[in-house]
């Protein structure tokens, strides 16, 4: 399951969807809006999305993820437009039948995400609207 | 020929637009392409970064463009 | 937030508890009951604890967690009592800054668990009750 | 002196108890009294890896049991 949404993280639905009894154990992360940014008080965000190509990429992740971890289901959920201090961003849940395949994968699929998936922050700030580009404040 | 280009986050910022339609010579690479538009614009033409996409994925520097591709240019991404 | 206990976990309460508006990211992990083990179908399992110690026990490796790895929460909840294919067992969430930290913390605290926190495992199999000791079913 | 003594797990169902309290000499060690129980209990006795925790925490085979003392012994454990 692969979702780009405006709408929150329902936590309880996608780890049904992850879950399996298969499955031992499931690896989650979510990222959620920080309300400081490299010193900066943050009050709030906004999201941008190339959401055609967003959804490829991840696609393209997730099954990256299963081939290379051998785990049983990988989904992951980002939002995109505003945010608050404390919303979910990101929610990535791996299930697997071993926890080491499950926390590699799990964070394979985040690192990945940061650098290839098409999606781009905008943070409001004390000092102003600063777009967040790759581990830059532009 | 004619392309489509996207721009996102600080690009359209900087280009004041969210897409446009370029005229183009045929056989033109990404490269050049990005290089075109860096003539546009210059605030795009002080970016180190530019990223570019071809109907939704990476491709390398060196591919040339078709008609009625969809280009897109963007900053490093941030997602997460 | 330590909890051993007979309920099921309640996931919307406990991402709260480890949340924080400083924090970036919770990496969680989720024991389920499996339907197999060793290749026999399990049907049920029941947990036993020895309580007081395993609160203690939970207590310092969740301050071992936060003093190695510099991470902001770690909250534990497992459950002991019957339990059918597909239930929680264990929750593990932790929240950080930054999600090196995160990761490395969760893991730590299961793999902890899994060699020093007195809860034993029983499987009702095809072929019988079995105590799972260790890596071993006895 | 009289010590307290718990079982877990498989432990409880090859001693057919929970706990019981044992009469020991003074100056036991946690080692001392593992091989005393295992000479109680056949089963256990088969057994190499028996764990103990005195009050709620592992501690050295050499420790001094004293009066009073919550010792618990168990097989490895398998949370999570």
């Amino acid at each position: 399951m692969i979702r780009v949404q405006r709408e929150d993280v329902d936590i309880d639905a996608v780890l049904e969807a992850v879950k399996s009894d298969k499955s031992g154990c499931v690896v989650s992360f979510l990222g959620t809006v920080r309300d400081t940014s490299e010193g900066r008080s943050v009050q709030r965000m906004s999201i941008e999305v190339y959401e055609e190509m967003a959804v490829k990429q991840l696609s393209m992740i997730r099954e990256e993820a299963l081939e290379r971890f051998g785990v049983n289901e990988v989904v992951v959920v980002h939002r995109y437009g505003d945010l608050e201090v404390g919303d979910s961003i990101v929610y990535i849940g791996v299930s697997a039948g071993h926890r080491e395949e499950a926390f590699q994968a799990c964070k394979y699929v985040i690192d990945e995400l940061k650098e290839r998936v098409p999606l781009w922050k905008k943070e409001y700030t004390g000092d102003g609207e600063v777009w967040v580009e790759g581990d830059r404040r532009e | 020929m004619k392309v489509r280009v996207k721009y996102f986050a600080s690009f359209r910022d900087m280009t004041g637009k969210m897409e446009e339609s370029l005229e183009v010579p045929e056989g033109i690479t990404v490269e050049g392409l990005r290089e075109h538009i860096k003539g546009l614009y210059d605030k795009m033409a002080r970016r180190n970064q530019v990223l570019v996409a071809v109907n939704g994925a990476f491709v390398p520097l060196e591919t040339v463009v078709r008609e009625g591709d969809n280009v897109a240019f963007f900053p490093p991404v941030s997602g997460g």
